[in-house]
């Protein structure tokens, strides 16, 4: 059963040259339960997409078009009000990736624990809720009397659990993992993503998971969708994106990675940099770091085509992926890229 | 906001004596960019505009407020002959005395039947001349306390900031107040109470932003192709930390006017001179607070206008010195 | 300040919009100034008077003073002090060649023996004495002297006639104005109050006899500076002595109109003919706030008090060779005649409790935290700054009608608009024109009028040349726009005078002396008599040799 | 440098600056034209009366003598005797300066409890005209000396509308006490503690204000005020109990420097309001020469700035966040 369906979403956000394309024609499903994977490089919109859900953006964002249905709920139209008192942690919760600042240092965890709780929660008295604390603590491994700390008492594991206890405490629909494993050390990477996976299970929700690490979600996601400039340009269940991408970008990713894919080829990053979002016209975003644009790649802007149950791509050229798959894995024709003249790019700043 | 330009400096300073109108324009270049990248933020800060222009207005109503003659001997000459004040501050001009406002006397007369818009524009000079005098003295002082305490550090360090440590000490307007009284209520004594109090600020904020410019490489290498220590600090340094100086001098007028009414408030005030301050302590004298709303309040508003003033220029200037204040997304 | 203002006091009225286009006029000039046929320039005048913070109206007239001066062809520096450095460097050092100061009035004053003893006569010139002017003229010493000691009134006030006449002439002071004026009192709460000559609303007859509306039990009266001291053995202001005779008694008060009455005496005091024995009759059955009686001992234990300790009253006592009592009788046996005797001795001497301060080892430290007197008026309380608290003594022969006095302190400015809120109910002080104006027009407010005794004056400095010779003197008292002073600057409080001794007084005030009123072509007349010249710049000169 | 040595540094710095606070004040008044006997000279018939007086207070001898006296004197916790009032000048002064630090600390209490508020909404809604017109609005008020201050609020709330007594601070009549509670806490002393403390709220209500907008736009910066919003929190929470919080602890150290310098800014209030304080007194008792008494209300004045002043060091050394947090 469907639980959250963005519908050719455009989230832009005003400055002073004009919209900023963060989030252009968007269109997701999510179902109960599932995991989706939001891939891409920062300043690819993923951050935006996310957010959208909890409208938590920027004062000068602004939909344009679209729309997100949240479990029935229309979120674009819903009142401030209703949005924090109903959605916000009571039905979609958020794991930042920097746990330690996303605690306000003057409070010990449990207090803001209990805070949220009896905020959404009517009735519950403070010991009540500060107990459902000291249970989630126990649940993911931490010791229940360290609700009485404060956030600098916790190690960065530490405070990374706690920061789940806390997204948990109201058993919601969806959790928002933006990230969540950044800011770790690599050892404990795995053991807080097991955790959050272990108890997305227990309690049910499900989860959108951002990163820009493909293979963090590549084990986690049932479905994956690779952003690029503001737009999702390949999107299909796991495995799938894993074994069969078809576009550019994601070729080029799942190079960047080494677990992914052959482990004897060579580490290659993707050359170039992230397009200006401020009136990006025509042709393909991804065109003047793409190894493989034509023409046709830089005047027209490419429609959504779906190919195997799901599997949607935004690629003139996604017919012709076996053999730019193979070609992909070779340096060489990255580092081509590099040597080409660049493409005249849009004056002043990224936001 | 490029305040410091390390390279540019370095460059210039490598090449040696030779090319030094290439250093020249460098160093003017760098001083200029404080300042113009204060004239661009000043296009979008429409307080800053309004403080200037409330400035501007009170210096012209400053010179323009009586003639001014200069005399050297038994020969005078009237350098501004223009007075925009229709009548002297002790003219009596109403036989009758305390009136409000007429056609004659737009701000009314006071108990002696003196005008009250000539007084109110000729204290305009009292303010200018007490204000930027003290700001400027209590500044220069302030800067090279803060610029001599940082550069050598040491054990001159050690004996400048302890007096600027028990400078902090003194309070302000009660030290003023006994300072005046002592010496007699004169110009200079009203000047010299406020800048021995009002330096301690500058010398403090420009000590420690010159500490952080010491440790620069501009500065080491100045030093390491032999620049005297006189050329280092006030060459090199000095143009650095000037938008942080004008920030202080800015508070400083601020602060200064602000003494300077409150001494004359309590009757303390420069002799031979009126200034707003004064004129309220005439109300005050004169036991007319009740009625006389148009004998107190045009020099009250002045004096909040022109602090006001200076401290809107004084914002406009923080955000050059701490960008992080500016708005933007 | 003002200094550099030319302005006239009564020219400027009118022509003053004349001034702002004429001096569009000018650009570039030379002074001229070559002379012939003159002598050496008249020294600068080193003229004090107050500042406007000590005395805006006498400030304001120093300043219309200072101009006339320039306007004769004196050149003036004019020095503007406050209060106690103007007391200082002309009292105390006289450093100065003209002074404006003022010279309080007190009933101990009403006596014209202050005003030509200690003011004129040449005991007195030394650094801090009251003959600032240092006025030394034997002739006129021996008038002051001979008033002292007639006894007999006619002949005295013949005496103190001739003294002024003298004065006039030699005008070693240019008396100005008694300075008389309006205390404010809230009409509603007071039925009446009773402003004393002089003193106005601080008059003893004024706390005694100024009558509270009938709901109110307390009345507060509010003045410009606290009390420095309830003890008459420190150095006293008036403020202070004030307050001091409403909790102790003396053996005789000032009357209504100024002449002493018997109090704690019985009947006036018995005088011998040669005038050198005073025998005083104590009331009986009078005792002290604390409940003991009041005898002779303590009368006699006060004088001794007195003589021994007081810095200001011991003077008085000097006269006395010797004191006896008898029963309830006190006799002063005096070593000369003394006329002042009953005025200075008998009516200032407080009659303080022997058994309480018999007990205190230093008498001018004040230790008597309760201030036990026998006075109409007794102590309750004092927090410096805020308020003191008295009661009436029920007890007393001649009790207040008021039940509580509450004296506040503060500025005078807060006071007056404490008086117009309701918050005081009367004030020791006078209000300004304006301030005077306005509660003129307040239904609530009365206005008590008083004249002054004390006076404002010029004081000129005869020790220095130039100021000795009795022209330059006259043509600056011709000046003086004493007029102008009175009706303008204190919107008509106040009296022009000529003579030390207030018109008032009419027992003693000569009204036919020589007298000095604004007068410039007089002035320039009476320099020319004194073969003055003038130079081509209007500049006074000494005559060519 | 550890925390002892810092301490130990700072309380020795702490005593240089009050010995030279001294110093300098016993050579200011020592520069007085004139002498405390000014003041009675119409009262001393002879030159030997008036300089057995100055005798009596001491003034003849040597400055240095005078100095190490007056040295002595403090250290004995004595002020000496009021030459105007003859009594010692700390059963004078005390009660005043009781007076001072009531106002005072009112003022500064509501212009910082005001002043927090008003800068956290002000950081809150950052570019908006509510905070472009706060700005205005409190730099107006700063620009405002004291005097202008009082005298709107005195023509307005006396003159006007005769709502507050003029001056004062206390209906007359009532029990004269130095019970704290007896003597502050009633009807009739709030009533005439409104508006001078208001007055000095007004002036002093722009540091804290601009201040805390300053240290609000830092802290909205950070992760966790995102995270609370994120959390479906009333914005009212997460300014007030979270950003606003955050914020507040820099302004301990500014409100502890604020509160010394206000005793010395107090002069004003005092003079206009008629308030029998520690700064009126400072004023009057310059002006009739009597040295003790205006030395030790200056004293009474620096002293409390430079103990604030250290106050406001240690209160900085614990509040950092930086120790606190990290």
């Amino acid at each position: 059963m469907t639980l959250l369906t963005i519908d050719g979403l455009k989230m832009y956000y005003r400055s002073d040259d004009g919209y900023v394309r963060a989030a252009d024609d968007i269109n997701l499903e999510l179902e109960r339960g599932q995991t989706l994977g939001l891939v891409g490089e920062s300043g690819s919109g993923k951050t935006t997409i996310a957010r959208s859900v909890i409208r938590l953006l920027p004062d000068n964002a602004e939909v344009i078009d679209g729309s997100i249905d949240f479990d029935g709920t229309e979120i674009t139209e819903l009142s401030e009000r209703a949005l924090r008192k109903q959605i916000r942690w009571q039905e979609v919760s958020m794991i930042p990736q920097n746990a330690m600042n996303s605690f306000d240092p003057v409070y010990t965890v449990g207090q803001q624990i209990v805070q949220v709780i009896r905020y959404h929660e009517d009735g519950v008295s403070k010991k009540e809720a500060k107990d459902r604390g000291r249970r989630l603590f126990g649940e993911l491994g931490i010791d229940p009397d360290r609700v009485d700390d404060y956030p600098h008492q916790f190690s960065g594991g530490m405070a990374q659990r706690a920061m789940i206890a806390l997204a948990l405490c109201l058993e919601p629909k969806l959790i928002l993992a933006d990230e969540p494993t950044t800011a770790l050390d690599v050892v404990i990477q795995d053991r807080i993503l097991e955790t959050i996976t272990g108890m997305q299970e227990e309690i049910n929700s499900a989860m959108i998971l951002i990163t820009h690490d493909i293979s963090v979600v590549s084990e986690t996601s049932d479905r994956i969708a690779v952003c690029y400039g503001g737009r999702i340009v390949e999107q299909a269940d796991a495995e799938t994106i894993i074994t069969n991408p078809r576009h550019p970008y994601t070729l080029g990713l799942r190079n960047a990675f080494p677990d992914i894919g052959d482990t004897d080829t060579d580490l290659v990053s993707i050359p170039g940099t992230p397009p200006e979002l401020v009136d990006p016209g025509e042709g393909c975003r991804f065109a003047p770091r793409c190894p493989f644009a034509v023409d046709e790649c830089w005047d027209v802007t490419p429609q959504p085509e779906e190919f195997d149950d799901g599997h949607i791509v935004e690629c003139h050229r996604a017919d012709e992926a076996d053999e730019l798959r193979e070609r992909a894995e070779q340096k060489e024709t990255w580092e081509e890229v590099r040597e080409r003249p660049s493409q005249p790019q849009g004056a002043g700043g990224r936001r | 906001m490029s305040l410091d330009t390390p390279s540019e400096s370095t460059a210039a300073q490598a090449e040696g004596g030779t090319e030094s109108i290439d250093r020249r324009k460098l160093r003017w270049r760098r001083r200029l960019n404080a300042l113009r990248s204060w004239g661009s933020l000043l296009k979008e800060d429409r307080l800053g505009q309004i403080g200037l222009a409330i400035l501007a207005f009170f210096i012209l109503v400053g010179i323009f407020a009586r003639p001014i003659t200069v005399e050297i001997g038994p020969v005078w000459s009237q350098v501004q002959p223009f007075s925009l004040a229709p009548h002297g501050y002790t003219d009596r001009v109403a036989t009758e005395g305390l009136h409000g406002p007429t056609w004659a006397h737009p701000f009314g007369t006071t108990d002696l039947g003196r005008d009250v818009l000539s007084q109110v524009i000729i204290g305009t000079r009292a303010t200018l001349i007490v204000g930027t005098i003290a700001a400027f003295m209590a500044v220069f002082i302030g800067a090279n306390v803060g610029i001599v305490s940082a550069y050598y550090g040491g054990w001159v360090d050690d004996v400048l900031m302890r007096i600027t440590d028990i400078v902090y000490g003194v309070p302000f307007l009660p030290f003023a107040i006994a300072l005046v009284f002592i010496l007699g209520a004169t110009l200079v004594n009203v000047i010299v109470a406020i800048v021995l109090i009002l330096w301690r600020g500058t010398a403090r904020v420009v000590r420690s932003q010159v500490l952080s410019h010491k440790q620069r490489p501009y500065v080491e290498s100045a030093r390491a192709i032999g620049a005297s220590d006189f050329r280092i600090m006030y060459v090199q340094i000095m143009p650095n930390v000037l938008p942080l100086i004008s920030l202080y001098a800015a508070f400083a007028v601020a602060w200064a006017v602000i003494a300077e009414a409150s001494l004359s408030f309590l009757g303390l005030g420069p002799q031979g001179m009126i200034s707003w301050g004064e004129i309220i302590y005439d109300v005050r004298s004169a036991g007319a607070l009740r009625e006389a709303w148009w004998w107190v309040f045009p020099p009250g508003i002045a004096i909040m206008l022109f602090v006001m003033s200076v401290f809107f220029i004084g914002r406009s200037l923080e955000k050059v010195v701490n960008p992080d204040l500016r708005h933007g997304k | 300040m003002r200094s550099n203002s030319r302005r006239s006091f009564l020219r400027s009225v009118g022509v003053a919009g004349a001034i702002g286009s004429a001096s569009l006029a000018g650009c570039f000039g030379i002074d001229e100034g070559d002379d012939e046929e003159v002598g050496e320039e008249v020294p600068e005048i080193q003229f004090v008077y107050p500042t406007s913070g000590a005395n805006p109206d006498r400030s304001e007239l120093g300043g219309l003073i200072a101009d006339n001066m320039e306007e004769i062809g004196f050149e003036v520096d004019r020095q503007e002090l406050d209060f106690d450095p103007h007391v200082d460097q002309t009292v105390g050092n006289h450093d100065f060649d003209v002074s404006l100061l003022g010279w309080g009035g007190t009933p101990e004053r009403i006596d014209p023996h202050i005003f030509l003893m200690d003011m004129h006569h040449s005991d007195f010139t030394g650094e801090g004495g009251r003959n600032t002017p240092g006025y030394e003229n034997p002739d006129y010493d021996e008038l002051a002297e001979a008033q002292a000691q007639e006894v007999d009134e006619e002949a005295r006030r013949d005496i103190v006639f001739e003294a002024q006449a003298m004065l006039a002439e030699d005008q070693p002071r240019c008396y100005i104005a008694n300075e008389g004026g309006d205390h404010p009192y809230n009409s509603e709460r007071l039925e009446s109050v009773n402003p004393t000559l002089g003193e106005g609303l601080n008059g003893f007859w004024n706390f005694m006899l100024a009558e509270p509306a009938d709901d109110v039990d307390q009345v507060t009266f509010g003045y410009s500076s606290d009390i420095i001291s309830l003890n008459p053995m420190q150095d006293l202001a008036t403020p202070d002595r004030q307050f001091i005779r409403l909790i102790y008694d003396q053996l005789y008060r000032f009357g209504e109109e100024g002449e002493p009455i018997p109090w704690l005496a019985e009947d006036d005091p018995e005088i011998d003919e040669d005038g050198t024995t005073f025998t005083v009759q104590i009331r009986e059955g009078h005792s002290f706030h604390d409940g003991e009686e009041v005898t002779i001992d303590d009368v006699l234990f006060s004088y001794e008090l007195f003589a021994e300790y007081s810095p200001t009253y011991s003077v008085y006592l000097d006269p006395i060779e010797e004191m006896e009592t008898d029963g309830n009788e006190i006799t002063f046996h005096l070593s000369e005649p003394d006329a002042t005797f009953t005025r200075n001795a008998l009516a200032q001497i407080y009659i303080f409790p022997e058994h309480i301060w018999s007990e205190i080892d230093d008498p001018t430290q004040q230790d008597d935290e309760e201030y036990i007197g026998s006075g109409p008026f007794q102590f309750q309380a004092w927090e410096r700054e805020v308020e003191m608290q008295l009661t009436s003594f029920d007890d007393h022969f001649e009790p207040p009608v008021m039940d509580t006095l509450i004296r506040v302190p503060g500025d005078e400015d807060a006071l007056m608009d404490q008086i117009e809120a309701h918050e005081i109910d009367m004030l020791g002080n006078d209000p300004t024109p304006t301030q005077a104006d306005r509660m003129d027009e307040d239904p609530d407010i009365g206005l008590a009028t008083f004249e002054a005794i004390g006076h404002a004056k010029l004081a000129y400095n005869m020790r220095r040349d130039h100021m000795d010779d009795v022209h330059i003197r006259r043509a600056i008292s011709y000046c003086v726009p004493k007029e102008a002073f009175i009706e303008d600057i204190r919107g008509g409080m106040g009296t022009v005078t000529h003579s030390p001794i207030a018109p008032v007084l009419e027992d003693w005030h000569n009204p036919d002396v020589m007298e000095f009123t604004e007068d410039l072509d007089a002035a320039r007349e009476e320099l020319e008599e004194g073969e003055y010249v003038w130079d081509g710049d209007d500049q006074l000169h000494y005559p060519a040799e | 440098m550890g925390l002892r040595e810092y301490v130990v540094r700072r309380i020795l710095q702490l005593v240089l600056t009050l010995w030279a606070l001294v110093t300098l004040l016993f050579v200011l008044f020592r520069m007085v034209p004139g002498d405390p006997t000014t003041r009675f000279v119409m009262e001393y018939p002879t030159d030997a009366e008036r300089q057995a007086r100055i005798e009596e207070l001491g003034l003849n001898e040597p400055l240095y003598v005078q100095y190490l006296e007056y040295m002595g004197q403090l250290l004995r916790g004595e002020f000496g005797d009021s030459t105007h009032y003859r009594e010692p000048v700390s059963q004078l002064i005390f009660p005043l300066f009781m007076n001072t630090v009531v106002l005072m600390f009112t003022a500064l209490l509501i212009a910082y409890t005001i002043g927090i508020l008003f800068g956290a909404a002000m950081g809150w809604l950052r570019g908006s005209r509510f905070e472009r017109g706060g700005i205005v609005a409190v730099l107006m008020a700063r620009s405002s000396p004291e005097f202008w201050v009082g005298i709107i609020l005195v023509w307005l709330f006396v003159f006007q509308f005769g709502l507050f007594p003029r001056s004062g601070i206390g209906g007359y009549g009532g029990e004269l006490t130095m019970n704290f509670v007896d003597r502050y806490v009633n009807f009739d002393f709030l009533r005439h503690l409104f508006l001078p403390a208001l007055t000095g709220a007004i002036v002093y209500l722009a540091t804290p204000a601009l201040l805390m907008r300053n240290t609000m736009l830092e802290v909205l910066k950070a992760d966790f005020v995102e995270m609370k919003k994120a959390e479906g929190l009333p914005e009212r929470t997460v300014l007030y109990k979270h950003a606003a919080r955050n914020s507040v602890l820099p302004l301990v150290t500014v409100a502890a420097i604020a509160t010394g310098a206000a005793m010395g800014g107090s002069v004003i209030i005092e003079t206009v309001f008629n308030w029998p304080g520690v700064g009126r007194e400072m004023v009057a008792s310059v002006s009739r020469n009597d040295y003790p008494v205006a030395m030790a209300a200056f004293l009474l004045m620096g002293t409390s700035v430079i103990v604030m002043n250290f106050v406001a060091d240690l209160a900085y050394l614990y509040l950092d966040p930086r120790v606190k947090y990290e």
